[in-house]
């Protein structure tokens, strides 16, 4: 059989992202698959040295299309920990149901683009229809439909509106009024599953070596949640579970994202029972033309939607950031182990296994 | 726990500064020339998990900084240790000029990207890399863009201020 | 169909059929891909007025620059714009293409777009929401009404000077130019 | 009567495939909770297709889709459609193999266009056709042995007397058989492994633009025509229903009304794999062809013994 290159996107129907991946194919096999990130590349981290501390919120949403809050969060807490801020009780309450919310939202999305990739266009409609119902209670609550800017240093922007958690338990059910529907046509679709079953198997012992985080870890059984591991936000106050599977391949992996869906619209129904009535849900910063931070550094870590998510930031004791890292969960899972997930597999998976690892390509590029 | 492992490193390696600024993190700053032996030191403790590779570029100093940050995977499916609530950050300092510095690909093998990364956008050689091809850029930057010499904003202007627009070039050809 | 229409139908049928008939090259080519599966999918359904994405450049006729355009994403834009067969239109989303928006000072990403490509249209916002999309869509109509959407004629027209704008930024460009003397 | 024939039914066919077309974009839109676009909407696609400037890929690209559009037009016409029949002399055998010629010519021109994405969809195109055309053979044997003839008028207007085929119990499993291929036959999903967008950018057409783009849509409504057609002719009885006809024979109206209820029939068909197409996610390839070399050929081998031993 002849050998043959073949260029898997940027533009291509399958490709969620400006992405791309160069594959030598031998007939229907692929031999070797090699990322080719840097099509978003924007310099995020040198375009914040040269911003004040808050004026970089509006650039740092902007590193994940999908789920702009955790970015938001974990810039926030970094700055949090460099200044020595503490947050309100209640303001952590609301930062963590308004992550879960983006958790539930980000997840839908990659419903959507699952379903899309492996022509299920019915379920894919349901979920984008379903994660816009989501989208206009962060419409209510922030103002905006993808990049709310909701968290800031020292809590969150403003309060729940009057009768908010109500509108949104209600939501929340609606949706997930939904799972057995979802399942029948789509999580359970014995032809899905022959579909999905036994692709792109990353085992646990791979996994570990490659440094994998979130789903593709979870989905060979290991409980490797921050959330439990270091809790930030009110998760220390509110009783989970890590839904893990065994198998290792794209179909446990995207078991695990439905049920981590369920359990953080169970954890929302939990937080916002628990969540105190009244409050500050913000501690007063300094002017923010003039704010100061005092040197230091600082390593923070989160587990957004897509697994661990850390930034390493330092302070020379100026108005802005020396330096800001990110280390986004799709940066280790779309280059070092999707090209090894990818390898002796049958083009047609390409798309299923890169969704199933859950890269999403601005958080790589950056 | 934390205060054992700070004992057991100053034990084992002599030029090293352990700091325990809060509870869950460790600094720890060493020479260049024993960086290497204390990753694998690291990885044989049960800290498997390299989180990310980060560089500072002290400009002052004329150093640059790298941060190895590696934390641990838990060990078990059911409970959690202390130990996967560490983070421990490797640091150690190199010269600004001809930047160089050893691959840890031997050692945990997600560090690939990582350096090609630092390679690209700070210019800092890793030897015994097996492609230290440009990942994300395609333009060749006279100075590594996320040196602290390089002037963004002066860029811009030059480059992409510098095109013409189609009005003028007409006007111009004629 | 609108009934005043026919006569419109009857004079010029490519017209209308390229009016109500938008193609789109599925290309995310920055952060405004993300307003476009809620606009093709149940809440707003582009497809009632004949908008879907398609695969390749080939069937396209119209290209949503979806935002910022870095220059290693300007080289695909560029090709995958040449790949179009005419009449084709190009609408850039968001404030990035026209002056580089909050990446002003990015030294990754172009600052005009309409320096590389023809543009027709701009859809204000960051991002801009489907409503958004559709009076941007609705506008590109009164365009094409009006012959105003005429960025592949200017591309044909001024392709030396685009060519030139191109390489200016990218170098030698690894492709043979789309139009020579002969073609033109 | 044939001449008329032989300019009505093509057109028939085109604007029936054409109307097909749209309504399985507005159906599967209602299935999506869409609005969905007008059912006029491929029309103005193939307008506007015309209209744009179209890239060849040198003769062979021209000469393929050509190949294949014609070919359809000449497949229409062995095709009864209602009472409406141009050739009557061909007969199945003849029809086998210009539904071949088809896919052959779309085949040509991909592998002109020496896109890879193309090529790999050829490839895929051939390994469906071999596997869906075991049980179409076979079904069209078992049917061609129990009613004596090769001639698709005969079949039906044997159905007009006898009953329909579907209806019959020697037929019933050719029948089952004929369905769960149908999907293939008309590249719709779990079987929509050739023209897949999101894999191999639309496959054999991937360069197709332009004018080509427009016959090939020109093609596949034809296509969907046929595959349906034959069907509704072999097993649904063709124009018959149940003696409807029978006060009008002889006259235009009987001709006519003979095509409406043929078309009701097929939009039925075409309902049915809408619905299949709404709820299943597509094959890869290799699950495809293992589906199809399993049940659907099991089901027609048992029917064509059956036939056999009862004859």
């Amino acid at each position: 059989m002849r050998e043959l290159k073949l260029y898997f996107g940027p533009q291509h129907l399958g490709m969620v992202g400006n992405f791309s991946i160069t594959l030598q194919v031998e007939g229907d096999r692929i031999i070797k698959a090699e990322s080719n990130p840097g099509y978003l590349h924007r310099g995020f981290e040198k375009l914040m040295e040269q911003r004040t501390w808050i004026q970089n919120f509006p650039l740092v949403c902007r590193i994940n299309v999908v789920e702009p809050d955790h970015m938001e969060l974990i810039y926030s807490m970094g700055v949090e920990k460099l200044a020595g801020i503490e947050v309100p009780e209640r303001g952590k309450y609301i930062r963590s149901i308004f992550c879960e919310m983006a958790r539930v939202a980000s997840h839908l999305f990659g419903a959507w683009a699952y379903a899309n990739m492996l022509g299920f266009d019915t379920v894919a409609n349901w979920a984008m229809y379903h994660r816009d119902l989501l989208l206009d209670m962060f419409e209510e609550l922030t103002g905006a439909r993808v990049y709310h800017i909701y968290l800031r240093p020292g809590g969150v922007r403003r309060d729940f509106p009057d009768g908010f958690t109500d509108r949104l338990v209600k939501t929340l059910h609606k949706i997930g009024g939904k799972v057995p529907d979802y399942n029948a046509t789509f999580f359970e679709n014995r032809l899905f599953q022959k579909r999905a079953e036994g692709i792109g198997i990353v085992t646990r012992k791979e996994a570990m070596r490659m440094g994998a985080v979130g789903h593709t870890l979870k989905a060979t059984g290991l409980k490797y949640d921050i959330r439990k591991i270091e809790p930030y936000a009110a998760y220390d106050h509110v009783d989970f579970n890590i839904p893990t599977r065994t198998g290792g391949d794209a179909y446990s992996r995207l078991l695990t994202i439905r049920d981590d869906m369920i359990e953080s619209v169970h954890m929302i129904f939990k937080l916002i029972d628990k969540m105190p009535k009244t409050g500050e849900v913000y501690t007063k910063t300094p002017n923010p033309f003039k704010w100061k931070i005092p040197a230091g550094e600082a390593y923070v870590r989160c587990e957004s939607a897509r697994g661990e998510l850390g930034l390493y930031m330092v302070s020379n004791g100026g108005t802005n950031p020396y330096r800001v890292h990110f280390n986004t969960p799709s940066f280790n899972n779309g280059l070092t182990v999707l090209e090894k997930a990818l390898e002796g597999e049958s083009i047609s998976d390409v798309g299923n296994i890169m969704i199933s690892l859950y890269v999403v390509a601005p958080e790589i590029d950056r | 726990m934390i205060n054992e492992l700070k004992q057991k490193l100053l034990a084992n390696f002599n030029d090293v500064q352990v700091n325990i600024p809060e509870d869950n993190r460790m600094t720890v700053n060493t020479k260049k020339e024993s960086l290497l032996s204390l990753v694998s030191y690291l990885k044989n403790m049960g800290y498997n998990h390299f989180a990310m590779l980060s560089c500072v570029d002290w400009i002052d100093d004329k150093e640059f900084e790298l941060i190895y940050i590696i934390s641990a995977y838990p060990q078990d499916d059911e409970h959690y240790q202390d130990k996967e609530k560490k983070n421990i950050l490797l640091k150690t300092r190199i010269s600004r000029v001809k930047a160089k510095f050893i691959t840890i690909i031997s050692i945990f093998e997600n560090a690939e990207p990582y350096e090609r990364e630092i390679h690209e956008m700070f210019g800092i050689h890793f030897e015994g890399h097996p492609r230290l091809t440009p990942l994300m850029l395609e333009r060749d930057y006279k100075i590594p863009p996320f040196r602290k010499d390089f002037d963004t904003n002066k860029y811009v202007e030059n480059t992409f201020g510098k095109v013409p627009s189609i009005k003028e070039r007409k006007e111009g050809k004629k | 169909m609108d009934r005043n229409q026919i006569g419109k139908w009857l004079k010029n049928p490519g017209k209308m059929a390229n009016k109500y008939s938008f193609h789109v090259v599925y290309f995310c080519t920055g952060c405004g891909i993300i307003e476009v599966p809620p606009s093709i999918t149940t809440r707003w359904d582009a497809e009632r007025f004949g908008i879907i994405p398609v695969a390749t450049p080939r069937q396209a006729n119209l290209f949503l620059i979806t935002g910022y355009v870095s220059t290693k994403t300007l080289a695909a834009i560029i090709r995958t714009y040449e790949q179009m067969p005419e009449p084709k239109y190009t609408v850039a989303f968001g404030s990035c293409p026209i002056n580089g928006g909050m990446y002003y000072d990015s030294y990754n990403t172009i600052t005009s777009l309409d320096k590389y490509i023809p543009v027709d249209g701009y859809i204000a916002g960051c991002m801009p929401r489907p409503e958004a999309i559709f009076i941007g869509v609705t506008h590109l109509w009164k365009l094409i009404d009006m012959d105003k959407a005429d960025g592949y004629k200017r591309y044909r027209e001024d392709y030396v000077h685009y060519r030139a704008n191109q390489e200016q930024i990218l170098g030698e460009l690894d492709w043979p130019p789309l139009f020579s003397k002969e073609n033109l | 009567m044939n001449i008329i024939a032989l300019f009505v039914s093509p057109l028939i066919a085109l604007i029936a495939g054409m109307f097909f077309l749209g309504l399985s974009r507005k159906i599967s839109a209602r299935i999506q909770w869409r609005y969905g676009p007008p059912i006029y909407q491929p029309v103005i696609d193939v307008i506007r297709s015309f209209s744009q400037k179209s890239i060849t890929h040198g003769k062979f690209f021209d000469f393929g889709i050509i190949l294949s559009l014609s070919s359809s037009f000449v497949l229409i016409l062995f095709l009864p459609i209602g009472k409406l029949c141009a050739l009557t002399s061909g007969g199945l055998i003849a029809f086998l193999y210009l539904m071949l010629m088809g896919p052959f010519g779309i085949a040509l021109s991909g592998a002109a266009a020496a896109n890879p994405n193309s090529s790999i969809g050829i490839s895929r195109k051939f390994l469906l056709a071999l596997a869906y055309e075991v049980p179409l053979l076979l079904v069209l044997l078992t049917v061609m042995t129990h009613y004596h003839t090769i001639s698709l008028v005969e079949i039906v207007n044997i159905q007009a007397n006898s009953g329909w085929a579907f209806g019959s119990w020697a037929l019933i499993l050719p029948g089952i058989a004929y369905l769960l291929i149908l999907p293939a036959i008309l590249g719709m999903r779990p079987f929509e492994v050739v023209g897949a967008a999101q894999e191999i950018s639309s496959g054999p057409i991937a360069e197709f633009g332009g004018k080509h783009l427009a016959f090939y849509t020109l093609q596949h409504a034809l296509h969907v025509f046929v595959g349906i057609a034959l069907f509704v002719d072999i097993f649904l009885g063709g124009w018959t229903f149940f003696g409807l006809l029978n006060p009008l024979a002889g006259t235009v109206w009987a001709v006519i009304f003979g095509i409406i209820i043929f078309l009701l029939k097929m939009t039925l068909v075409l309902f049915i794999g809408l619905f299949v197409n709404a709820v299943y996610p597509r094959f890869r390839i290799e699950q495809a062809m293992q589906y199809l070399w399993k049940w659907p050929t099991l089901i027609s081998f048992v029917g064509l013994i059956i036939v056999v031993l009862t004859k």
